[in-house]
Order: structure tokens, then C-alpha cells, then sequence
């Protein structure tokens, strides 16, 4: 394994998985494989996972201040590495090493003398009373600053316990809006964009799309999965459409872990609107396609808003010739910067799992964390945090524009662009500064 | 969150008060007086997704019925099913539909070191025990999977579309699962009705001092029965394996409805499961039609508390299995 | 498995099949037997029917304060779903059930106890995780909330069957003999009027039997009448005032003991139901 | 030998006395109220903290705290409820509702939610109990009429659906941080505030067992005709039980609302919430006053000692767990309480055959 | 054929019986009677193997059985009708009757055994599609007899076989004792039909509070005081 392993473990029981994110690691596949690794799998991504009784943590409440010499910089990532969010989890996790990595391979950190970046895992299993504690561990054990959380009720936690520590947190994927808004954080930063930034993006992008391309949109059918995520992005189209002359004519939801879409998809089927939005995990939409199919319909325009399978390359080639020329915004990668390809290839190499549009939002968080550090040249808390709020981080591989946060924390150019799946792959379509292709309308 | 309900433009079936709640039954009854042809479209539907659901039940009603334990591990004695078929069509290269007994051989074995282990030792306490027991068998199943496989979703690779009857659509997947489901009913009740082995499995269940004094070995079918029981998840598993994706995880979701279906049933009858399995999937099925949301679920608790307290016996409760 | 509980409604399933025309109604109580007192537990037709099967029939009797009357019968013959039907375990399907003049019948069995019906039962049921003295104070704090007063109330009625040195030990431990003490105990600590003992001498040895018969005869000089479900007949004809005979679900006699072992139905009910030439 | 009886004996005589209850109540919360301060002992290098943190401390206490609410109706009573959970998630929600939408203290919120949870207890209590469910059919019902509230509350806007409730600032309801608000900036005062609600439960849970109520408790599970046939109203009895039962519970839920800042239906309702609300008193030993606390103190530590130790590979945390709780059931199911006197036991049966054996 | 020496058995903590001695010999009809709670059931419960004796030995032809599980002394041949029958209720007459022949013996013989049932028991015969828990407590009670013959026992060991029977019944019941036992089978029978029980047994024995009080041969028993007084108390 890597090289480095923090050495104020060594008095402690090693709890914590520390990553050695050294070029040796580069050749080592990751502790996850299989080829049918996603972004976003049909776990509920932003469910409070309701995983068995178990809870508690391990490390004392004290914060782990930074030593004076720094040779190292410890990011904490809290995911859920084990249970029903996993699949994705670990693939976040493995991105945020990844970042650290190819950090260090340029010489580290340069305003600290090349101090390298090391990674630190905790496992929040998604459940919520996990959140706060995996965080303080991640703390006692150094970290400077955290990442995390994918599950929402999680990060609600876990980013309580930063702020109150005065850690800054950089959340890797967290949907619900209220994470951050009027929550008065000071220590709190979201690159990717919320579920109602997407969910306006679409009703902004989308439809223009469309229009642009000579089609029709005048009405939408909604298919969600019936959980925190799908109902905060449903109740955020249903207040933006209108505003761009959609009309909503058809609401219908699949619950969690559903077995077909049957039912779902006569009712689309008898509203027929022009546009059916999907927002589902994979399974959930992988389970509409094939209803789809079965019922041998589809809508002029099948469209997608912050649905995991369109962005998902498994999904996609799974659902197979049907995926063609569904849109979708979600956050993305930046194809167009040469970037993209580098990581995403040297992700595959290393972990074996698909660089899924999540996996990449998680990369993002970690490149700004490091930019930050790079901009602070401390690791304290505080000179990380002034970095922060004060940072503008261009060179990322995400489909947005220059990474600011507001006052909130919410990154202020957040941006869910959209793309198509074209010839079984997913393209950035929409707006035309990120697009690598034209949208086939 | 100002921009709930309101904001939006009414929709037939959307919108609050008590509108919500009787809208729906209107649009049902228009739509039967209309003869709606989508209410064939989704009478198949239901059919098919009751076929699932009884086929999933089972396994949990013989237990159930035979030895009054409830198996909280059924849930993921089905994801092995699953797991058991994609790996013998994935590694091997067999059939799916072949790998279906196969997940029953496996399960059966499953079902046995289970039930010897844990099951037995405790079939005498008071049963909260066993169903903490079968939990905690649950959790090491579920976390065995999920470190041997990934946490990560898996498919088989089986791409078998629907065909057309007088307009209705019938997905194939759940078509053959349906036909499994009837068939392993079918071929359990022979089983059951006509071996010397069934008779005994239900001599047991239906009153186990009498099966000690007539001279069977009570401790055998016990183990029997728990054995058969999760041979059928397997099957129920392999099958919706045909046509869901699935991970470590995926058989929470089915568990609590199999409780509702062996419940509404009767436990330990075969018919009642293939009825409750019916009557679950009708309701989801019409219930995800012309309600809003997932509020079919919610009428599914209320028939299930409903029978608990009304006929607890269920449905088939009494007959013969 | 107790053969009354279990069989009551098998019991009578011939009953059907059996004529009742002649069966005369000699037992109706106080038809020929002049009897001190006043009534303090009266049965009225009382009758039971189990999913089709007439478990009891038409059954009448009363008990007087002070008395100790035999309830006597085969196996099956339907005296504990009597005991059952009075103490409100559960109502009679007709027929009426008065207790110091006021109607219990249909009342659930804890208001019937609150209104000084107490009872045993066949197949003892202690209170098995609780000790001796906490399952007779169960029975008096019908009279009172406090804890220390009901256990004196339950120190009392121990030491009165003689288990008060054993107070402290968990029910469920006790020997047959004991649980049945204890079954006794905690009936009376509820201070009852009428008590009812369905077979409590059923296993005991002699010399607890004697002791038994010593507490009835006791229990009745304080002003309490009992009922008697028993089996050891030699200590029912011994003990009871009057005794009263079912078989198949009816009342055949009632009496004092030196007669109804005399009257032919009871023998041929008995012991079997033929050439009894003695 | 000699010594070890000695002690025994002073211990039994100590256990007699009337004010021994009270002693070991004080030892016991004692211990509970220092363990922030011992945890942070460092002893031979390596610190308590490492095993127990704080919020581990807390989680614990709450699960202490709710499966001694559970024990109240289901070791008491014996009625076995599976679906804990609805009293729950009533607690966080009716407390988070009226908190959010009407500005109402969650103090007083929390009553509020108590005495809605009790109500809910009733209506399920009074159907089970009149058309007398017991056994499996019973704890069905109980987790039905649970599942069925995930359900009716995912799909309902008027409670925000699946989003669920975010706990305001004190200020959103005119008060600061503090005990007023039920809202704090660190931890230790929400370990203090979860103690004491665990000493109110419990002391609840003591008066209850010493009065006339507990031992007509116990009666009906012991056996419940034998209870009726000496007057106890069992019906009531019951249904007493459930709705106090609920109301403790509910007010666990709405310190976890305030606490994990955080609600919704797939985490209060959860299907496995019913689980842990219950599992700390069974593993302590249900029906005993001590038996949950101890329960959660085993329950909550392995399952984080477990998680941390068997980090490498992610899962294997939960196979310990439940093989743990397989062995439990099996080896132990009358509760780790029932140790000591299950080792007595064996003890004397050891030395007694010896005796008997011809 | 069986003998039992120093059988101590109980339920729980509770010891019923406390060292209970009594043999059978093969051809015999042995009755045990005695009043309510002296034991009897649970003495056949043991011998079965339902219970298990915690002290003494149970041999049946010289294989030491106390400590066989029920399915193995059916094996041997040792069948009991139950005090409460436990028939297999929700089953039909003709399975109650196929799950009675468990051996290999009996299972060889099964079709042959089934029709003679059926002729022995018309009633049965009549009702053999009917489910058990449907039937009058006499069909239920013949049923369970024939269900025990099925087994082909070599020792037949009846508990309570006429109770709760009406008179004419338990003569009927009585009647195909005394049939099957002219055919050579050994019979271990409780009841409190103690005349008619005595008169048919070959030799009894008397059971109070757990022990054999008193053994004679039927006869002489039916003759004895004692045992009329202990039922009649005159």
C-alpha cells in the first residue's frame, strides 16, 4: 500500500482507512471493483439510509489542530463506504484520492514546499447518526479539512460538527437545499449545484434547447422516485416550468426498489405530454426505459433532470439503443477541456470503476479543497476557510463555470448543463461553452 | 419552501385537501363506466406484479405456517437467489432460466446451516427471539454479499421485451416469472398434497405434538421446511433476477410486502399466497395508477392491519395448504 | 393439557345424538332440599355452546352463604366451562348468572372478581416470574393501592396456606403442591364472598389434602361459601354441604352427598354407564 | 471463597435496606454524568475516547433511553411491539411541525407530540387488544401500523413529503441557545439533557414497577386470564401501558430531531428504527429496569467497536453485529441482567448434583 | 416387552412423577387408573418420548428407549393414542390415517392397512374426505385410534380412550379394544372408565401422586375397595 500512514495513529487503534496518495499508490487498483460500478446506483443516493442499529464512533471531541511544520495535508473524506449507498459512495471516496494523487505527482502542495496530500476515509454507512461522529473522528485524526457526504441527512450532520469545530467542509454531493441555506454557516462550501439550482437549470436549458432545435414543448409528465430527492427536484420543476411554458400535465412516482415501471408508464402514456422528465436513481430509470419499451412508447422528447442513469455509461449501454437522444441536465464533467479525459482515464486505471458525473463532482470538491490549501499555504483551519471564501478555482473538469461560493457557501456558477446520450454516450449538449456536441433534437 | 403545492397549475390528481383523496376513486369509476381499455392494460399489470409478489411469499408462508417462525432473513435469502442465477449465467455461461433450480439447490442448503444454527436452538423461546435471530442473520448475509460482490447494482444479461395481446402489453420478464410463480405453486401444493414428505411437512404444521406421536421426526422436517422454504426464495429470486436489476439490498423492499401477502393469505396456504400476492399487485398496480404518489402502499398496511385484526387466520386461513 | 378444557366442546358433541327426553329435571335445586341461608351465587339455565357444540345445557344451581357445595361430573361432563361461564372467563351463550342478587353474567372476569367471585384453576397458573407473596398481592390490591397494605393483606393469606416462609421465592419454582396453596391464597386475598376451586386437590399428597380440607372448612366458618370442583371424591362427600352432579352438559342431581351417590344416574354416569348390579 | 461470600452477604444486606434503590440509582447516574470526563482518561497511552466519544455516548444514551420507554409496555406488559418507530417518528415530527410552522418551543412541542404518540398508542392498542392479536400477529400489527405512517408521511406536502423537517435557529422562535431553546452550540449539554431524560424514564419505569400498576403489569404477563380471575382489568391495564410507553418514546424521537437536526420519513420511520428502539432491552434483558441500559451500553459500543476495528473491509462490521445479536438470542435470552444469577444458578446445580447423584 | 424402573419425569421444574416402576408384558392388556394429577399421562407421555425422564430407565424389549426421540419408539413399534388426540385437524380422514403409518413396516402395508381401517371404523369410511376437526368427538376419537393401528404397533398404548364419549360410543370404543387386542396386540391403557377397563385388563396398577400405589391383576382390583372407594369416596 501507499507509503504514508499517519503517524498520531500509531498510539490509537487504526480506525480509519489512511490512503497513501503516493505515485506508488498509481499502480494499485482500488479496494472496490467491478465493471458494473455507476455513479448513482439505484441506492437512494440522498435517503437517510436506514441501515440496521448500529451507530457510535470511536475518537474523543478534541480537534485535531494542525502541527506547525507541515508536511502533509489531511483531507478527511466521509462517505458511506459500506451499505446500501456504497456503490457510489466509494466511488467519491476513490475520486477524492484520486485528486490528492495527482496532486502529489505535480510535487505537492507548492505554497507549503510540496507537502503532500493525504487522504483519510471514514465510514458513515449513510445513516445519520453516523454523519456528526465520522466526522470527529476524521478530526481527531488530523484532518485539516472534510468532504463529504452524498447522503443528506448525513451531511446535515456531519457538516454541523465542522462548523462547530471551525473545520472547513467541502461537500463533495448533497442535494437537499436546506443543507446550507439560511443555516448561517461559516465553515460550509457546496461546488455542485443543489436540487433546485438543477432542477431551474432544466427548466432554463431544456426547453431552449428544444425550441432551438424546432421541436414543441408545451407539456411534461413528471416520473420521480418518490423519495426526499426526487420530491424536492418535483417540487422545484413545478414552480419553474410554468415560468418557461411547460405545463406539468402528468405526476407519477415509483417508489424505492420497485420492481417495473408498468403502472407509471401507462399513466405517462395516457396524458401523453410532450416531454417525460425523469428523476430517478439508476434502477429507476433503467426500470422507465424498459417500461417504455415494453408499452412500446415514447414521448416526443424523454428528457431527464438530475437523474443518475443518463449520465451513467453502464446504465446507458444497458437500456441500449433506446438511451439515444434522451437529454438530461445533471452536473457533469467539462468535456471540453483535455483534463476530463486524463482523470477519467487514470481513474479507470486505478479503481476500476466508472468516473460517473457523481464521481466527478466529488473530484471537483477535492480539487478545490487543494486549491484552497494552495491559496491559504497553511493548513489551520481558519487561513483554509478565509482561502475559501475568497476562492475563484477555474481549472476543474466540471461543466460550470469559475467555482465561487456566495455567502451561503453555495457555489454561485453552479450548473447543471445538459447532455445527450448519442450514439450510446453521454454528451455535454447544452450550453454551447461546455458542449463537445450538438444536440439532436 | 413557499413553492409547494400552490404555485402549481392543478393537476387531475394532484392538489391538497380532501380532493386528493376522492378525485382519484371518481376518475376509477368514470373510467370503468367508460371502459377505459388502459384498465385491461393494467389488470395485466397487476396480474404480473401479484405473480412476483406471490412467488416471493412462498417460501415465507411455509415457514411461516409450518414452524410459526417469522424469517426476517427472506428478504435476502431472495438476493442470493438473484446472486446465484447472475453468476451461474455470468461465469458459466448457463442459462438464466437454468440458473434457477440452481439458486434453489443453493438456497436449500442456505435454508438448512440457517436454520440448524440459529433457528433450532431457539424454536421452543419466545419468538421475539427468533425474529432477532433471523435479523441478525439478515445482517450477515447482506454484508457477506455486499464484501464478496460490491455494494454495486448487478443485471443479467437478458433482454426479453413484451409482446402485444388485443392491445395489452405483456413485459415477458415478469410474464415468465408469473408462470413460475403458478408452476412452483402448483408443483409445492402437489408436493405438499401428494408426497409422503408433504403430508408429513403439513401433518407438523398443523399440529406438531400429533406429528411426534404418529412417529415423524419432527426435528427433520423442521429443517426440511426451512430448507424448501428458502429453496423458493431462491426461485423467486432467480427469477426477478430475469428482469430487475438488483443489489445487496434489493430484498428490504420485497420482505415487508411478502409479511402483507402471507397475512392476507393465511399462513402456510399456497392458494392464500397466490391471492394476497394478487391482491398486493392490483393494489400497487391501480393504486400507482389513480393515486398520487406511492399512497397505494399506504392502502396496503391498512387491508394488512385490517386482516390482522379481522381474520387473522387470512383469507385461506384454516383450508388446506 | 387439561381433558375438561380441552374436550369441552368434543364432550358434548354426542350429546346431540343423545336423547334428552328423558332426562327428568330432578336436579332443579331446591325442589325437595330445604337449605339454610341466603343466596349468594345463583345459576339460571345457564348454557354453552361451542361452535355448534352444547357444552353446557340448561344448568341451574345457587349456593347459600356459608356452604360448600361439590361440583361433580366424568371428565368432559362440562364443570369447568361452568366455572368458566360464572367467573366470566367467558359469557354464557344463555342463561343468567347472579351473584348476591345482582346479574355477572356477561360481565369480563376482572369486574367479576372486584364483585367477590374468585376462582382456581384446574392446570395451576402462577405468576411464574413473580414471587409467591407479589402473586397474592396481585389478588388484594383489588382492596387497595398501596403496596404495603396489600401485602400484608397477601402475608396474611400465605401464612394462612402455609407458604409464608416461602414468600419471597419465585412462583414458578414451587412444587405442584405449593402452586396450588398459592393458587388458593391469592384467590382469597381478593377477599371473596364465593370462591370457586376447580381440582385444586388434584395432585397433592394426603396429608396435603387433609391440610386443604382444613383451609376449606376454615374459609367457610369466616363467612366465605365454595364451590367445588374435585375429583378425590372421597374428600367431596366428606367436605360438601351439597353436591351437585353434571354429566353431558346437565345438571342429573343435586343433594347431599349420602343421596346423590345413591341416585342410579350418577353411578351409571360414573363409572361407566352399565351392569353396576352392586 | 470465604471472601467472596462475605461480600455477598454485605451486599445482600446492603440490598435490603429501603434506601438501596436510591444508592444505586445515585451510583448509577453518577457514572452516567462522569463518563464525559472518564472517557478522556488516558490510561497506558491510550485514551477511553478512542472506544466511546462523546456523540457514541449520546447515541447510546438515547437508545437507552428509548429501549427503556419500549421495556414500559413490552418487558412490562409483555404486549411485544415491532413498531416503536411510529411513536418515534410522531415524537420528531409533531415536535419539528409545530417547531417550524408554528414557532412553538419544542418543550412544549414535545408534550405535545408525547401526548399525540400516547393517542396513536391507544387507537392501536385498543384494536389489537379487543380483537386480541398476540404473538407474531401482534408485533406485525405494531410494525404495520409503523410502516403505514413512513408511508402516510412521505406522501403528505402538508409534512413536507419525503423532505422532511429542518430544525430552525433558536432565534426562529424567540429564544437563544440553551435549555429554553432545547438547542445547544456543542455536545456535552445534549449528553446531560438525554441523561436526565433517561432518569425521568427511569424513574418512571421504578414507580411503575413499585406500585400496584407494575405488578398488575407483570401479571398480565405472566398470564393474563389468572390476572383477570383476581380483578385485574387487564384491558386497561394494558392500554396504560402502550400510552405511556409512546409518550416516553415520543419524546425521544424529539430530542433526536433536535439533536441530528435533521427528519424524515425513511429516518425516523425507518423499518429498522423499530429494530433499535427495541434491541438494547432485549439484549439487557426485557422487563427489568436495568436491562435496557446495560443493553445500550453493550448494543451501541460493539456495533461502533466493530465498525472501527473491522474498518478495512467495509461490511464486516455488520456480520459481527449479527452474529452478535444470533448468539445473544440464543445463549442469552433472557438478557445480559440475567448473567450473575444464571451463573448462580449453574453453580448450585454443579454442587447440588454432586449431592443427588447416588 | 416394556419396563419402566425409577422414572422420575416432570415439565420444567416440576416433577410429576417420582419414580414410577411398572412393566407390560407382551399380549397383556395393563390399565393404569388412578384419580386426576396422579400422573398417568405423563407416564405415557414418557414412555413416548414426548417427555424425557430426568432419572431411571425405560427398556422396551431389552433397548434401553428413555433417552430415544418420539419418532424412534414409534420405530420400535410403540404407538400411543393421546389424551387430547391431537389429530391433524385441517387434514383430511385418509392423510390423519397415511401420516399414522410412519415406519417402513407400516408403510409397506399402508393400502392394505387404510382399507381395513376403513372396514373396522364405517364411520370413518364415510367421512374420509372430510377434515378431522369436522367430526364429532367419537368419529375424532375412532379416527385416532385407527390413525395410532395404522402404525402397526406391536404395543398400543391408549390414554383416555372413551373420554368425553357418550355411553354407547365408548362401549363401541371398548368393543374394538377388545378386538384388536384378541388379535395379539399388547395394550397399555389410562382410563377412568374403571369397571369396564378393569374387566378387560389383564392385570392394572393404581397411581397416586406420582408412584404406583398398588398392582394386582384386573380382577382382583375391580374386587378391591379401595380402588372404588378412592373413585366413588364411599
Amino acid at each position: 500500500m501507499g507509503k504514508t500512514l499517519k503517524s498520531s495513529t500509531s498510539n490509537r487503534r487504526r480506525f480509519l482507512k489512511a490512503t497513501g496518495a503516493s505515485v506508488a499508490a498509481l499502480t494499485l487498483a482500488g479496494c472496490a471493483s467491478d465493471d458494473a460500478g455507476n455513479g448513482g446506483s439505484d441506492s437512494g443516493g440522498d435517503s437517510g439510509g436506514d441501515s440496521g442499529g448500529d451507530s457510535g464512533g470511536d475518537t474523543g471531541t478534541t480537534t485535531g489542530t494542525p502541527e506547525q511544520s507541515v508536511d502533509e495535508v489531511i483531507i478527511g473524506s466521509n462517505h458511506p463506504l459500506s451499505g446500501s449507498l456504497a456503490a457510489t459512495g466509494v466511488g467519491m471516496s476513490n475520486a477524492i484520492k484520486l485528486a490528492a494523487m495527482r496532486k502529489n505527482e505535480e510535487g505537492g502542495i507548492e505554497s507549503l514546499d510540496g507537502a503532500e496530500v493525504t487522504v483519510i476515509e471514514g465510514d458513515n454507512q449513510g445513516a445519520q447518526e453516523l454523519g456528526g461522529q465520522v466526522s470527529e473522528e476524521l478530526l481527531s485524526e488530523g484532518a485539516h479539512v472534510l468532504t463529504g457526504c452524498y447522503s443528506s441527512p448525513v451531511t446535515t450532520a456531519a457538516t454541523q460538527v465542522a462548523e462547530r469545530q471551525g473545520v472547513p467542509f467541502v461537500i463533495s454531493i448533497a442535494a437537499a437545499d436546506n443543507i446550507l441555506q439560511g443555516r448561517d454557516f461559516n465553515y460550509v462550501y457546496r461546488p455542485q449545484p443543489p436540487a433546485r439550482r438543477l432542477a431551474s437549470d432544466y427548466a432554463d436549458l431544456v426547453p431552449t434547447v428544444i425550441r432551438d432545435g424546432g421541436g414543441t414543448i408545451d407539456t411534461a409528465g413528471l416520473f420521480y422516485i418518490n423519495n426526499s430527492y426526487g420530491q424536492a427536484i418535483r417540487d422545484s420543476l413545478r414552480e419553474f416550468l410554468p415560468e418557461q411554458n411547460v405545463e406539468i400535465v402528468e405526476e407519477t412516482a415509483i417508489e424505492f426498489g420497485a420492481s417495473n415501471a408498468n403502472t407509471q408508464v401507462s399513466r405517462l402514456r395516457s396524458a401523453d405530454p410532450d416531454t417525460i422528465i425523469a428523476t430517478t436513481y439508476v434502477a429507476g430509470g433503467v426500470l422507465l426505459a424498459q417500461a417504455l419499451q415494453d408499452q412500446d412508447y415514447r414521448p416526443p422528447y424523454l428528457t431527464a433532470s438530475a437523474s443518475a442513469t443518463f449520465t451513467d455509461d453502464d446504465a446507458v449501454s444497458d437500456i441500449g439503443e433506446f438511451a439515444n437522444g434522451v437529454l438530461d441536465n445533471n452536473y457533469a464533467l467539462n468535456p471540453t477541456v483535455d483534463k476530463t479525459a486524463e482523470v477519467r482515464s487514470q481513474f479507470l486505471d486505478n479503481y476500476d470503476q466508472e468516473f460517473s458525473a457523481s464521481v466527478g463532482m466529488a473530484y471537483t470538491a477535492a480539487e478545490v479543497i487543494i486549491q484552497a490549501v494552495e491559496e491559504a499555504g497553511s493548513v489551520e483551519p481558519d487561513d483554509i476557510n478565509e482561502a475559501l471564501k475568497g476562492l475563484r478555482y477555474e481549472d476543474h473538469i466540471s461543466a460550470m463555470g469559475a467555482i465561487e461560493f456566495d455567502d451561503q457557501g453555495e457555489n454561485i456558477n453552479a450548473l447543471g448543463p445538459v447532455n445527450q446520450v448519442q450514439d450510446l454516450s453521454v454528451r455535454v449538449v447544452y450550453p454551447e461553452e461546455y458542449a463537445e456536441a450538438e444536440p439532436q433534437v | 419552501m413557499g413553492h409547494l403545492v400552490t404555485s402549481v397549475a392543478p393537476l387531475p390528481l394532484q392538489g391538497g385537501g380532501l380532493g386528493r383523496f376522492i378525485d382519484p376513486f371518481v376518475q376509477f369509476l368514470t373510467d370503468i363506466t367508460n371502459l377505459e381499455p388502459v384498465l385491461l392494460q393494467l389488470l395485466a399489470f397487476g396480474l404480473l406484479l401479484g405473480g412476483v409478489y406471490a412467488l416471493t411469499a412462498l417460501g415465507l408462508t411455509m415457514i411461516f405456517g409450518v414452524m410459526d417462525v417469522i424469517n426476517f432473513a427472506h428478504g435476502v435469502f431472495l438476493v442470493v437467489g438473484m446472486y446465484s442465477v447472475w453468476l451461474v449465467s455470468e461465469m458459466a455461461g448457463i442459462s438464466p432460466f437454468l440458473g434457477i433450480p440452481i439458486a434453489a439447490a443453493v438456497l436449500f442448503v442456505l435454508g438448512v446451516v440457517v436454520h440448524v444454527l440459529t433457528v433450532e436452538p431457539i424454536i421452543e423461546a419466545p419468538q421475539q427471539n427468533q425474529l432477532i435471530a433471523t435479523l441478525g442473520v439478515l445482517f450477515i448475509i447482506q454484508s457477506a454479499i455486499e464484501i464478496v460482490f460490491t455494494p454495486d447494482p448487478q443485471q443479467v444479461e437478458l433482454s426479453l421485451g413484451s409482446i402485444q395481446v388485443g392491445g395489452v402489453f405483456i413485459p415477458l420478464g415478469q410474464f415468465y416469472a408469473l408462470v413460475i410463480a403458478l408452476g412452483t405453486m402448483l408443483a409445492v401444493r402437489a408436493f405438499l398434497n401428494r408426497t409422503d414428505l408433504g403430508r408429513k411437512i403439513r401433518g407438523t404444521a398443523d399440529n406438531r405434538d400429533g406429528a411426534r406421536y404418529v412417529g415423524i421426526n419432527v426435528r427433520r422436517i423442521n429443517y426440511l421446511t426451512f430448507g424448501i422454504g428458502a429453496a423458493l426464495a431462491g426461485v423467486a429470486g432467480g427469477s426477478i433476477a430475469l428482469f430487475q436489476r438488483f443489489d445487496p439490498f434489493t430484498g428490504e423492499t420485497y420482505l415487508i410486502n411478502a409479511f402483507v401477502i402471507v397475512i392476507l393469505g393465511g399462513l402456510g396456504s399456497f392458494p392464500g399466497a397466490f391471492v394476497g400476492g394478487l391482491i398486493v399487485g392490483m393494489i400497487q398496480v391501480f393504486g400507482g395508477y389513480y393515486l398520487p404518489g406511492t399512497t397505494a402502499q399506504v392502502l396496503i398496511f391498512l387491508l394488512f392491519i385490517g386482516t390482522l385484526l379481522v381474520k387473522p387466520e387470512g383469507l385461506f386461513g384454516g383450508a388446506e395448504a | 393439557m387439561s381433558a375438561d378444557e380441552t374436550n369441552a366442546p368434543d364432550a358434548d358433541a354426542e350429546s346431540a345424538d343423545v336423547p334428552d327426553a328423558d332426562a327428568p329435571r330432578s336436579d332443579s335445586p331446591d325442589a325437595d332440599i330445604d337449605r339454610d341461608g341466603e343466596q349468594i351465587l345463583s345459576v339460571e339455565g345457564v348454557g354453552k355452546r361451542f361452535s355448534g357444540l352444547q357444552a353446557l345445557d340448561d344448568v341451574d344451581m345457587t349456593v347459600n352463604r356459608g356452604e360448600i357445595i361439590g361440583l361433580i361430573g366424568p371428565n368432559g361432563a362440562g364443570k369447568t366451562t361452568l366455572f368458566n361461564c360464572i367467573s366470566g372467563a367467558f359469557p354464557p351463550t344463555s342463561g343468567t348468572v347472579r351473584l348476591d342478587g345482582e346479574v355477572i353474567s356477561g360481565l369480563p372476569a376482572h369486574k367479576i372478581a372486584r364483585a367477590g367471585l374468585a376462582r382456581t384453576f384446574q392446570i395451576t397458573r402462577p405468576l411464574e416470574e413473580l414471587t409467591v407473596v407479589e402473586n397474592a398481592m396481585v389478588g388484594a390490591h383489588i382492596h387497595t393501592r398501596r403496596r404495603s397494605e396489600a401485602r400484608e393483606i397477601a402475608m396474611e393469606n400465605l401464612e394462612f396456606v402455609g407458604l409464608a416462609d416461602k414468600a419471597e421465592e419465585e412462583a414458578g419454582e414451587l412444587t405442584v403442591g405449593a402452586q396450588k396453596r398459592l393458587e388458593l391464597a391469592r384467590a382469597i386475598s381478593t377477599r371473596p364472598e364465593i370462591l370457586l376451586l376447580d381440582e385444586i386437590m388434584a395432585g397433592l399428597t394426603p396429608s396435603e389434602s387433609k391440610q386443604m380440607l382444613d383451609l376449606f372448612r376454615q374459609l367457610r366458618e369466616r363467612g366465605t361459601s365454595l364451590l367445588i370442583i374435585e375429583h378425590d371424591m372421597k374428600a367431596i362427600m366428606n367436605i360438601s354441604d351439597y353436591v351437585k352432579v353434571l354429566d353431558q352438559g346437565k345438571g342429573i342431581a343435586f343433594g347431599a352427598p349420602e343421596t346423590v351417590v345413591e341416585d342410579d344416574r350418577v353411578i351409571e354416569a360414573y363409572i361407566g354407564g352399565f351392569d353396576v348390579d352392586a | 471463597m470465604s471472601a467472596i461470600e462475605s461480600v455477598r452477604d454485605r451486599y445482600r444486606t446492603f440490598d435490603e435496606q429501603r434506601y438501596a434503590p436510591l444508592v444505586k440509582g445515585v451510583a448509577l447516574f453518577g457514572l452516567l454524568a462522569a463518563l464525559p470526563v472518564i472517557i478522556e482518561i488516558d490510561v497506558a497511552g491510550m485514551e477511553l475516547a478512542a472506544l466511546l466519544s462523546l456523540k457514541v455516548l449520546i447515541l447510546t444514551v438515547i437508545y437507552a433511553y428509548t429501549a427503556q420507554s419500549w421495556n414500559i409496555m413490552s418487558g412490562y406488559t409483555g404486549q411485544f411491539s415491532f413498531g416503536h418507530a411510529a411513536f418515534f417518528g410522531i415524537g420528531a415530527y409533531a415536535t419539528q411541525k409545530l417547531l417550524v410552522d408554528f414557532a412553538v418551543n419544542p418543550w412544549v412541542g414535545m408534550l405535545v407530540a408525547g401526548v399525540l404518540a400516547a393517542g396513536y398508542g391507544l387507537v392501536i392498542g385498543a384494536l389489537s387488544f379487543r380483537f386480541k392479536l398476540q404473538g407474531h400477529y401482534f408485533a406485525l400489527a405494531t410494525l404495520a401500523f409503523a410502516e403505514l405512517l413512513r408511508f402516510v408521511v412521505t406522501n403528505m406536502s402538508e409534512l413536507r413529503g419525503a423532505n422532511g423537517y429542518f430544525k430552525p435557529f433558536p432565534r426562529d422562535y424567540g429564544a437563544e441557545y440553551g435549555l429554553v431553546a432545547f438547542q445547544f452550540q456543542n455536545d456535552l449539554p445534549y449528553y446531560y439533557l438525554i441523561v436526565g431524560f433517561l432518569l425521568v424514564v427511569t424513574l418512571v419505569s421504578w414507580v411503575i414497577k413499585n406500585s400496584w400498576v407494575g405488578l398488575y403489569f407483570f401479571a398480565i404477563r405472566e398470564d393474563e386470564r389468572a390476572a383477570a380471575s383476581v380483578g385485574v382489568p387487564s384491558f386497561r391495564y394494558k392500554l396504560i401501558g402502550v400510552a405511556v410507553s409512546a409518550f416516553f418514546t415520543a419524546l425521544g424521537g424529539a430530542y433526536w430531531s433536535m439533536y441530528f437536526n435533521t427528519i424524515r420519513p425513511d429516518t425516523v420511520f425507518a423499518l429498522f428504527k423499530n429494530v433499535e428502539l427495541l434491541l438494547p432491552a432485549v439484549v439487557g434483558g426485557p422487563g427489568t429496569l436495568l436491562g435496557p441500559i446495560v443493553g445500550s451500553f453493550i448494543v451501541t459500543p460493539v456495533s461502533e467497536i466493530a465498525r472501527t476495528t473491522f474498518s478495512d473491509i467495509n461490511g464486516l462490521d455488520r456480520i459481527i453485529y449479527g452474529a452478535f445479536l444470533v448468539a445473544i438470542v440464543i445463549y442469552s435470552p433472557r438478557g445480559v441482567v440475567s448473567w450473575p444469577s444464571q451463573a448462580r444458578a449453574l453453580w448450585k446445580r454443579v454442587r447440588g448434583d454432586e449431592e443427588v447423584s447416588e | 416387552m416394556l419396563e419402566l424402573s425409577g422414572v422420575r419425569a416432570g415439565y420444567d421444574d416440576i416433577e410429576v412423577l417420582h419414580g414410577v416402576d411398572m412393566h407390560v408384558e407382551e399380549g397383556e392388556i395393563v390399565a393404569l387408573i388412578g384419580s386426576n394429577g396422579a400422573g398417568k399421562t405423563t407416564t405415557m407421555r414418557t414412555i413416548c418420548g414426548i417427555l424425557s425422564p430426568s432419572h431411571g430407565e425405560i427398556t422396551y424389549r431389552d433397548e434401553a428407549i428413555h433417552s430415544k426421540a418420539s419418532h424412534e419408539i414409534v420405530e420400535r413399534g410403540i404407538v400411543q393414542v393421546p389424551e387430547n388426540r391431537d389429530l391433524f385437524t385441517n387434514m383430511t380422514v385418509i392423510d390423519n390415517l397415511l401420516l399414522g403409518a410412519q415406519t417402513e413396516e407400516a408403510k409397506a402395508h399402508r393400502e392394505e392397512n387404510l382399507d381395513e381401517m376403513l372396514e373396522l371404523f364405517p364411520r370413518l369410511a364415510e367421512r374420509k374426505n372430510q377434515r378431522a376437526g369436522t367430526m364429532s368427538g367419537g368419529e375424532q376419537q375412532m379416527l385416532t385410534l385407527a390413525r395410532a393401528l395404522m402404525g402397526e404397533p406391536d404395543l398400543l398404548i391408549l390414554d383416555e380412550p372413551s373420554i368425553g364419549l357418550a355411553p354407547h360410543l365408548v362401549q363401541e370404543v371398548f368393543d374394538v379394544i377388545e378386538d384388536i387386542h384378541a388379535q395379539g396386540m399388547t395394550v397399555l391403557m389410562v382410563e377412568q372408565n374403571v369397571q369396564q377397563t378393569l374387566k378387560l385388563a389383564d392385570r392394572g396398577y393404581v397411581m397416586e401422586n406420582g408412584r404406583i400405589s398398588m398392582t394386582a391383576d384386573g380382577d382382583q382390583l375391580l374386587e378391591d375397595e379401595g380402588v372404588v372407594e378412592a373413585y366413588l369416596g364411599v
